[in-house]
């Protein structure tokens, strides 16, 4: 497979190396797999990896003089190169936890439950994920500290003039999410960071649903945190990834104790090993980030400008599909160079449960709920909506199988 | 069984009835001084059920349910209101418990007791849905529950 | 394979289900694993459950109403239940972590952040692993507790007279652990858990070292939480176990905030899941709960109780062959009756480092080091020893490479 | 390579040279009145090194390293120091760094420079061990670092 931004991906071509798409259903038809926002799915090579880990080398990492702890070692900090290579970030400064969301908390307990007092505040946007609203809420709890919510506007992206206006003397940290799972739209971190810090705030960018989808930059964003997820991202359950700032990392007291991320123990007291493993407690995912390292190789063959620039084509065909469908809104920016793949749409007298239910029985998978975004949702006066998102493997007769899917789905219901 | 889709058609999970009970509430609203009232609300999906039960010696005199939510939770709810009206509040939570432990799979379902409701005995089959099915339900559980302990207080 | 008690454990038979320890090393010996008390292989029917996760089902779960969600959601929960069967503990309070060091990290963070003050004690053993030391200096050092060690007998067992001293009106947690990894000891931890609840203390058990070895019932045991980790038994890495006691856990605040856990989120607060969701924030281990629920079935169909009596044997073997190796000093309890089958030594004139590289030569692995038991090492007056640990699969063959390989180490290093 | 023990067998990496070392250190033990001392520890295998330089006119008239470890660390430790012995401060620095850029297989060794520490050569191949070998010879580093803060603190 070819590295060049000049060809287009071929989703269809990729799709042989992903077994659970490959694989028809029993009835003869395809998988539709329309719910990468939630979890993707994993090119064989990635399961393959883990395997050769388990069967070849497996022993406990960093502590065998053995040759084959060694080669463990190896393997696992091979993994950890390839994810900081993708964001391109510091490797010490990349740190393994095990998913996304426990990467928000290391922050949130690690620096929040030591630095927060009374009066200071923490400023969210109103379309995070739970994962990066209910960290802040827990230490802030503990803390006595505040959280505010910025408002979206009704096409769906950050108040950028509300959050000015919120972002100053008393702010502590700015946590906003890079691409938003419920509305995929991007947001403008950079943008967003700079006034951050020019308010003397930390910032926390949940970059959970960019990173696996587009070229992600994370010494361009300079944010002080950024946090994604390895089963996104072609990779494995288990893993997720906190790329700090070197010099916060350094000065942070640790999250998590226990072996590994000690200097010295003694009865008096105990001294920290170097970052990154100063974070990493216990066994880490060994296996996991061989996985998702290979998961990267993956992904760095077809190149992430490709992966961006083939979503941006199926995310085009999605509005085209969906436009067609009689009673449908959909959330979110309509302009594809604002947006993902991600969409969220209500079907005008069909309860998303039951769209998402009829659609499985023609294949096509999607999520229906609040996609852990509450106060989203609630400021939209909305319940819960139906969610198709896309990625690398997606192809036009996903969108066409949704499309028609939909449509009968209303007449299915009576709500024609 | 692995990436079937709907195991039985989709036929099987949406009855007829079921459609109908949906398209045609039964039983929709509030009651006004009702005797005990509660709200409960599915975390899966964020809908909302409110159940207002007016007790008259000893029997549920009325019951009414509010709320939005699929087919599946308003059917079922629909289908509550129905067989639930009249019984006494005991006979009511033996019937809630019977269709729980029907959606659950520990038990088959008997027609006359669930009445209409018979029909969801497909959802037991799809373990998110059973909690559509089941909001109303035991909001009726705990509407007893309150209701008694609210007299037990008084008096 | 039978589940009979009676008949022993066909350890030689047991191998071939393990593809590292089947595979023969390149110059056609055997591996001799002696490493399990660090990490466990695993049999190949667990890394194909994993597998099959992966290519039939694969699909974030608990919120997905489409079919492979549903299966998704059942196989995870079915690993709950198999972890909760095994340790005869209520599902619902069986919470799946990243690893043992976040199941104790879970607790001092969550428990402990909020309730302990100044003038508060937390006893630890001068055996615990650093994974049940660290948490609890850092929470001491965020709240003003003070952790106080208990010393170990000369003989490597828990000083009890000194334990009965130090638990009184100010202990607020009792912290030990159940099979030490670098002695072997087992410790009396029913009678440890009911001393602390005497003195109004809360227990944890840290049963990481006990659970793959032996039958462990965490109800009879009765501490408030017990903790493991799916790698040393039979699992893969990036999960571990919080067995609590399921009043505790209702009564507790959250520790990681996210996805999963909550069951309201509003810009004023949010509110919980059911137990044990509640503790399970973001997209938890799944595939890995699917391998560790395999490797439970495993170690069921050939019974804890049988695993212990082979290892029982396997002990008395170690022991034997160990005092044939001149000048070598083995630490901890010598009674099997009282140990499991990890052993640490020294060898007079050869350092772990240097004993655990050549054994490495001959295809004995075993580990050189602290073991990430700091304290007890100081205690006992060594920097590092050399520890062979066994498991099921471990056999004479194994044990007789050890003794050999020790007496030739000793002779090539000129220390004979 | 995957599970073949010691790669090139055990004489490659336990040279007859670095084992007499070890059987016989050179320069163990501690300076009464050094000019510099410092205290190391590996924190994978607990192993502990002091190392203690004597500084005349800007040359190491004396060292000498102290503490237990395996046979990499103490040849390592006893090979150091022979070869720092007399060095100028600024010489011994990039000795140490030379032998530190050998070890992580960043530079072919110089025997030359390294003296008998090119037969330490082979360590390279085993990353654990390498912090072994690196031990006492950072500490130099160090040494030579606080030695010259302090010399430019006092005058
Ligand atoms: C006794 C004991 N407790 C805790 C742990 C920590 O387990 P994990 O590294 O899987 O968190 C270990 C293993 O390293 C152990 O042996
Ligand atoms: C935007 C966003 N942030 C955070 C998360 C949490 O990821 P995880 O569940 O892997 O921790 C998700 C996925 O659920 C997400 O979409």
């Amino acid at each position: 497979m070819g590295n060049s931004t000049h060809t287009a991906l071929d989703a269809t071509a990729l799709r042989a190396e992903f077994p659970l798409l490959a694989t028809p259903r029993p009835d003869g038809g395809a998988v539709h797999y329309l719910d990468s926002a939630a979890t993707s799915q994993k090119p064989q090579r990635v399961l393959d990896a883990m395997d050769a880990y388990y069967r070849e080398t497996n022993a406990n990492v960093h502590r065998g003089v053995y040759e084959m702890a060694a080669e463990a070692t190896e393997r696992f900090e091979a993994g950890r190169d390839a994810v900081a290579r993708l964001v391109n970030h510091p490797r010490e400064a990349t740190v393994f936890t095990k998913n996304a969301t426990e990467a928000i908390n290391l922050v949130a307990w690690a620096w929040g439950v030591r630095e927060l007092r009374e009066g200071d505040e923490i400023v969210v946007s109103m379309m995070e994920h739970h994962s990066n609203t209910v960290p802040w809420q827990i230490v802030a709890g503990i803390t006595g500290a505040t959280v505010r919510f910025c408002p979206v506007t009704p096409g769906g992206e950050i108040d950028m003039d509300a959050l000015r206006g919120m972002v100053g003397g008393r702010t502590r940290m700015v946590a906003v999410v890079h691409v938003s799972n419920t509305l995929g739209t991007i947001n403008p971190v950079e943008e967003i960071v700079a006034m951050a810090h020019e308010a003397g705030a930390l910032t926390m960018v949940d970059a959970t649903q960019s990173v696996p989808h587009m070229p992600v930059d994370a010494t361009a964003i300079g944010s002080d945190f950024l946090a994604f997820t390895g089963h996104k991202m072609c990779g494995p359950t288990g893993i997720g990834v906190l790329a700090a700032a070197p010099g916060r990392l350094e000065a942070m007291e640790p999250f998590l104790g226990g072996g590994e991320m000690i200097s010295d123990v003694t009865t008096e007291g105990s001294t920290w090993n170097d970052i990154p493993w100063k974070f990493e407690a216990g066994t880490p995912p060994i296996a996991e980030a061989v996985g998702l390292g290979e998961a990267v190789r993956f992904m760095e063959e077809i190149g992430p400008e490709r992966i961006r620039a083939h979503e941006k084509v199926v995310a085009q065909s999605m509005l085209d599909a969906l436009d067609e469908v009689p009673g449908l809104t959909i959330y979110g920016p309509r302009d594809v160079e604002r947006r993902g793949a991600s969409f969220s749409f209500s079907l005008d007298g069909v309860h998303p449960h039951d769209i998402g239910q009829f659609l499985d029985s023609k294949g096509v998978c999607v999520r229906a709920g609040h996609h852990c975004t509450k106060p989203l949702l609630r400021s939209m006066g909305v319940q819960s909506t139906a969610r198709a998102s896309a990625y690398l493997y997606t192809t036009d007769d996903d969108v066409i199988a949704l499309r028609d899917a939909l449509v009968e789905c209303r007449e299915w219901f009576g709500a024609a | 069984m692995v990436r079937g889709g709907l195991m039985g058609g989709l036929d099987d999970l949406y009855q007829q009835l079921i459609l109908d009970h949906y398209r045609n509430r039964r039983g929709r609203g509030r009651i006004d001084g009702a005797s005990a009232s509660v709200h409960e609300h599915n975390p899966v999906c964020g809908d909302e059920c409110y159940l207002d039960i007016l007790v008259v010696d000893g029997r549920i005199a009325d019951i009414r349910a509010d709320g939005d939510g699929c087919s599946i939770s308003q059917a079922a709810a629909s289908m509550l209101t129905e067989v639930a009206k009249d019984k006494e509040l005991g006979e009511a939570l033996d019937l809630v418990e019977h269709f729980r432990l029907v959606m659950h799979g520990d038990a088959e379902p008997d027609e006359d007791i669930l009445g209409d409701a018979v029909a969801l005995e497909g959802v037991a089959k799809y373990p998110v849905r059973v909690k559509c099915a089941l909001l109303s339900w035991l909001a009726l559980r705990d509407c007893i529950a309150d209701y008694r302990e609210t007299t037990a207080m008084g008096g």
